[in-house]
């Protein structure tokens, strides 16, 4: 079911991609959606993903998480346990309140009951959502959905965290406040992010690293350490000139392919 | 469509506060309460008037003698003897048994079938079409089967109930899981649910809908196969509905015919309305509800 | 499981099938009025099973479910050549007669019928052989898919009192009480099948053993047919009270006590007798040879009469002959 | 789960070229098309012959009589010899036009019925729990109600087939059109969707899984009642499975029984091959094929 | 099934709010979601809608487009086609391929074939997907999706366009092209649109007007117009000027709120 390999030793490598090929379809409707990408992930390293629309990133996170295998090349974790991973999609299971939505991995991981609640509501203060548990996701809006799934993802307390434009249907400043959520909770946790995303600036703002995918097939072509200094905020000058030119990097990228 | 007017409530102060609002909902709802009981309740009694009325014309018009087609009128008196006799209740009763025992038997068995079949490859290949190929067959054809194997015994009722429900039931759940949404199957792989938990946090639930609608069917056919069972051997001189309704038959009764169809539409009607109960319950929660009918 | 208790000895259970109906009229009296229960003694516990038709009850024999059932001509025949002789053995008679074409006023002969449909109760079963037969001496050709000069739609009998009041069939050979219920819809008899058989005798019931059970437990069968002329003498001596316990055990299973009008309608066309009659048998079978429906079957040990006259001595009635 | 490896070609240069990889998912497919028939063959192959030896076995054993229990050989041979008479197959021609002829006609009444009932709230209050209890009545019950209305005609026989399947279609219908996605009927109004449109573009199709799944148990239904109700009507010059059948348990005649058994479970597998087929194709497009199963 | 009236004489309104009030659920569950909202869009013109996560913009826009009832107030629509709206999620028809559902609404319109194709053709180049016509929705990623959306609803060809984050899934390079594409659609087909988003340069980049929600209830609480002569662009200084304005504004809102 999974496309990884453990290798308990290599402490250096949280995540490691190897000439990893994900190939869509049979035949002549085949897609290369990855082809030969290789990238190591160091424990505790925030790195995030930036490429035009249907490049690869959501492909990458997938088979990263091991629910699909590689068409080629190889996938190593360190570490047992498998990431989690949060969806393009919120992903919410329509038959669950928002609650027990994000008390299922707890549940999973055979918590206690009253811890459970506990974290849930800590969880759900997080994402600020705390009046909303007994809704059911229907009864969301879509940013709200969003943060539960987001909620719920945090819940499963992994060392490896794969994120998918996890604030992409969120406002700037629901968006800022979760942006200090999370670089607080990567810190107290020793995380290992993989964070997808299309705002350069949020990119530039969370990363260590920023990797950037072109499209079809999908390569890495451009990868760059942010030194901006920690805390940072959205708007320093800093993590604007990181943005600039990562943006100036995809716009070429995206013009040479057109579309 | 754009052309009518629907203000439900023209309020002059635009500036309405958010208690305001919540009192309005409350009493809205109140106010319906009653009108939407009577909504759910006269189209009933209409369509029972209707029928009544059609079948009394019908027998006015003398189309056929009253042997072959009694009115409503010696019908429901028929029914009065009847439901005020000990027969209809004492096979009302061991016919009930009867069917929850069966059904009970048919779930367990169809389930199990069921999401054992939807999961497993080589099981599908195997046996995955004779599910369907064995619901068509009728009971009458099991009847040696089942005397073979359970003799003059309720057992042997029961295995011909189980054969005729399990494969609809188990179909229910080879539908359901199929169409389990992949996304919700791959976040609850990835929260960490595998095998036996991957079916209960999500399998079973996501395919829940279609499960119910496998098991209403599965009564549907549970039924039937009792009342045909229950002529393999009366046991006991136990009478049930199924004897009842074969020898009104056979005594070419009419009035009594007629009078155990409407026992039967009666318990029909009944377990429809668990089910629907059930199923308007998962639909509220999956945000289902209200979208067209009720 | 009686049939397999032990020698003649001890306490074995008699596992007893019969219908709910008129021609089964000593099973049902035997039943309820205790005959049986007197003849087998207490160490023998009886069983009553009550079945709506013959196969059901046939494939119970087969199973081993049970020892011995009241049951018509035509599945003692299936029975005995499907076990190729092995399974069954017909030890006592238990009713003659009660059988009937009904048609449509305006029939009024043979001549009547060309053209027109007739019911039986199964294909190739007594009643549509013995029609089939008539035909044919009368000069009219039937054939097994309902072509010829009279069409024969087997169908059930209860469907046949439906079609009939519909206009759907214009008569039918059938057995009581459906000859009694065609009569009451507006039918006349056009022919009571008593008068096409030597001395009016023709078997409707028979009492029907499995020939394990014969084997294992032959003093339990003799004390059943004993039981069996107990309740013949019962029914034929007090007709009223047998009549009433048909009605009532009718009444138990289906939840309505029959009519008891139509129970004495039909009673005087029935005789309950102890002897099954083989000749009859025999001669249905051949005629259903003769008109193409069967191939021929050797009945022989089909018939072990010898308990009945035993029991017939006993009482110093005059014996059957077994064939 | 995460400990072991999966790199299905095990490439030492990472840098594999577009053509390339096309060209190995190519062969792949080219690879496991005789090996995906295969397994698709031998669980069936596997089940049928442990299905055989072990009835051998039982029948080994004595356990019941050959008149009772007949053994795989004497019925291999006694459908051997049915398969070869015209008897088979004027039965099968006479019955699956039936089959087919009530089936359509039950799929017609069944559709709307369902479509009806499942957006109009009247209409639901007033009969759609009748539906279910419909579908409960034993076919033996219509009979004389069939006979009135069609006397000795195949229209009787079509009658109790559409009373007996159109109901459990109609349940399907609604289940499916009760789940529709709210946001997809939305998006449907929005496009500009109403009325019979709506129907067409986005529920037909949005319900067409649920629907299909209906239609499988209404064959199932369809094809039970016919075995009923060819004893209703035993036309001149023509046979048929379901009076063949009954003749055969008349006849206490266990080979043939078991041989009809047979050709009827063939009959089945045949019809839910076509079900199968039209299921995985409205699944490959959906996106929800091979999670699990096949 | 709509809540629209329509006055053809008012040719100074587009879209007319009047107090318009939504309450969602009964008793103590109720959520006012909005609460007397009035706003006038005349037509041509292009309104954006930003508020915090919750705050019920979809909400409105699904009033507007007449798929669900106001709770109290009234809503006026010119003209009588109703609006076309893109949702907030894809909402593509699964078993439909991408040309097909683009083809949808042309189809509901009745035109011919032919001309229903060269539509078809030119939108998927549009939204620059011009390729992946005979795909079906499972097989694309978010950012395609979404942009399968825009194309359907483009499709439509209503005056009035009701749009909910559209390109909120997309890199910031497609998002450009098709900002560029939505302004030269509006220019010429004379569009009266209404579009919600979170990003605020990309409302001062489209708008003609910005309008800010309240959160719980939704009332507006600010609206400005943005008078930066066209064409625009996306890091123009006045751009940011006005972005800035409304994020000040927007801060100040979700701070009150809390969130
Ligand atoms: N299940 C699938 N079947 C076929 N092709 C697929 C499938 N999933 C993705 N693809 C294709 O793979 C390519 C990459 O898709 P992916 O979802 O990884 O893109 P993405 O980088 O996440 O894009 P976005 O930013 O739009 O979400 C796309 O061309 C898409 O069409
Ligand atoms: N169907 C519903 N049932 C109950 N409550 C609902 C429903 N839809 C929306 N709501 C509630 O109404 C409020 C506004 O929701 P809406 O979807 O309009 O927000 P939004 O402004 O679009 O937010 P976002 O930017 O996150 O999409 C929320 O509090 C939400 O919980
Ligand atoms: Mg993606
Ligand atoms: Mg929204």
């Amino acid at each position: 079911m999974t496309s990884t390999t453990t290798t308990p030793a290599s402490a250096t490598k949280a995540v490691a991609l190897a000439g990893v090929t994900k190939v869509y379809g049979r035949g002549t409707n085949a897609v290369l959606a990855l082809d030969g990408v290789s990238l190591d992930v160091a424990p505790g390293e925030f790195v995030c993903l930036v490429g035009a629309s249907g490049c690869g990133k959501s492909t990458l996170l997938n088979l990263v998480a091991g629910l699909d295998r590689p068409s080629g090349g190889r996938i190593t974790l360190a570490g047992d346990a498998s990431p989690g991973l949060m969806f393009q999609e919120p992903a919410l299971f329509p038959w669950l309140t928002v609650e027990a939505n994000v008390e299922t991995p707890l549940k999973l991981r055979g918590l206690p009951r009253a811890q459970r609640r506990e974290r849930v509501a800590e969880l759900l203060r997080t994402v600020h959502l705390a009046d909303f548990g007994r809704k059911r996701p229907h009864e969301l809006s879509g940013g709200m959905r969003q943060r539960v799934a987001l909620a719920r993802t945090l819940a499963l307390d992994t060392p490896v965290l794969l994120m998918d434009e996890p604030f992409g249907a969120l406002d700037a400043m629901t968006r800022d406040i979760l942006h200090d959520e999370l670089e607080r909770i990567w810190t107290e946790r020793k995380l290992t992010v993989l964070f997808v995303t299309h705002n350069v600036r949020e990119a530039a703002r969370l990363a260590d690293r920023i990797v950037l995918l072109s499209s079809r097939p999908g390569r890495i072509i451009y990868s760059t350490r942010v030194d901006v200094p920690r805390p940072r905020r959205l708007d320093a000058p800093e993590v604007a000139a990181v943005a600039a030119e990562v943006t100036d990097r995809l716009r070429t990228e995206v013009g040479r392919h057109g579309q | 469509m754009a052309s009518d007017t629907l203000a439900p409530a023209t309020r002059t102060d635009a500036e309405i506060s958010g208690l305001d609002a919540l009192e309005i909902a409350g009493r809205e709802k109140e106010a319906s309460r009653g009108a939407r009981l009577w909504a759910g309740t006269w189209p009933k009694l209409a369509a029972l008037a209707l029928a009544l009325a059609l079948w009394q014309v019908v027998v006015w018009t003398g189309w056929k003698d009253p042997w072959a087609l009694p009115g409503p009128g010696p019908v429901l008196a028929d029914l009065g003897r009847y439901v005020t006799s000990a027969a209809l209740w004492d096979g009302l009763a061991t016919t009930a048994r009867r069917a929850v025992v069966g059904f009970a038997a048919a779930v367990a068995v169809g389930l199990l079938l069921g999401l054992a079949v939807a999961r497993s490859r080589v099981l599908r290949a195997a046996i995955g079409s004779m599910i369907t190929a064995l619901q068509t067959m009728p009971s009458i054809a099991w009847f040696p089967l089942a005397i073979l194997l359970f003799q003059l015994s309720e057992q042997a009722i029961f295995f011909v109930v189980v054969l005729g429900a399990a494969p609809s039931i188990a179909n229910g759940v080879i539908h359901g899981v199929d169409y389990v949404p992949p996304l919700l199957l791959r976040a609850g792989r990835n929260l960490g649910a595998r095998g036996v938990n991957l079916y209960r946090y999500v399998i079973a639930p996501a395919a829940l809908p279609a499960i119910v609608a496998g098991l209403k069917q599965g009564w549907a056919f549970a039924w039937r196969s009792l009342m045909a069972g229950e002529l393999l051997v009366v046991i006991a001189a136990r009478t049930s509905i199924g004897a009842q309704l074969t020898y009104a038959r056979d005594f070419s009764d009419a009035e009594r015919l007629m009078a155990i169809m409407i026992v039967i539409l009666v318990v029909g009607l009944l377990v429809d309305a668990a089910f629907g109960a059930a199923d308007r319950a998962i639909r509220r929660r999956w945000g289902v509800l209200d979208q067209g009918g009720q | 499981d009686g049939g397999d208790a032990g020698g003649g000895s001890g306490p074995v259970t008699l596992r007893l099938g019969y219908f709910p109906n008129i021609t089964h009229a000593p099973a049902v009296v035997g039943v309820e009025k205790g005959i049986f229960a007197e003849k087998l003694g207490s160490d023998v516990t009886l069983e009553p099973k009550t079945f709506n038709a013959g196969p059901a009850a046939i494939e119970a024999v087969f199973s081993g479910a049970l020892d011995a059932t009241y049951i018509g001509p035509n599945p003692t025949v299936n029975a005995f050549s499907k076990s190729h002789g092995e399974a069954v053995r017909v030890v006592s008679g238990a009713a003659s007669g009660g059988v009937a074409l009904v048609v449509k006023p305006g029939i009024t002969g043979a001549p009547d019928l060309r053209g027109k449909k007739i019911a039986t109760p199964q294909l190739g079963n007594t009643q549509d052989v013995a029609v089939r037969y008539w035909l044919k001496q009368q000069g009219l050709t039937t054939t097994k898919e309902g072509g010829g000069d009279v069409t024969i739609v087997p169908q059930e009998n209860a469907q046949t009192v439906e079609t009939f009041a519909s206009g759907a069939i214009d008569g039918a050979w059938v057995p009581e009480p459906f000859v009694s219920r065609l009569v009451n819809g507006g039918g006349r008899v056009l022919v009571d099948e008593r008068d096409l058989w030597p001395g009016g005798k023709f078997v409707i019931t028979n009492l029907l053993v499995s020939t394990k059970f014969l084997k294992a437990h032959p003093d339990v069968v003799r004390r059943l047919v004993e039981g069996q002329v107990a309740a013949n003498d019962f029914v034929n001596s007090r007709p009223d009270e047998s009549q009433q316990a048909i009605a009532d055990a009718i009444g138990k299973i289906t939840g309505k006590p029959l009519d008891l009008k139509l129970i004495k309608q039909a009673w005087p066309t029935l005789e309950f007798t102890n002897d099954p009659i083989p000749t009859s048998l025999k001669a249905g079978l051949d005629h259903a040879v003769e008109v193409g429906l069967t191939d021929p079957v050797d009945l022989d040990g089909l018939y072990d009469l010898s308990y009945l006259n035993e029991a017939l001595r006993a009482q110093g009635k005059p014996e059957v002959v077994q064939p």
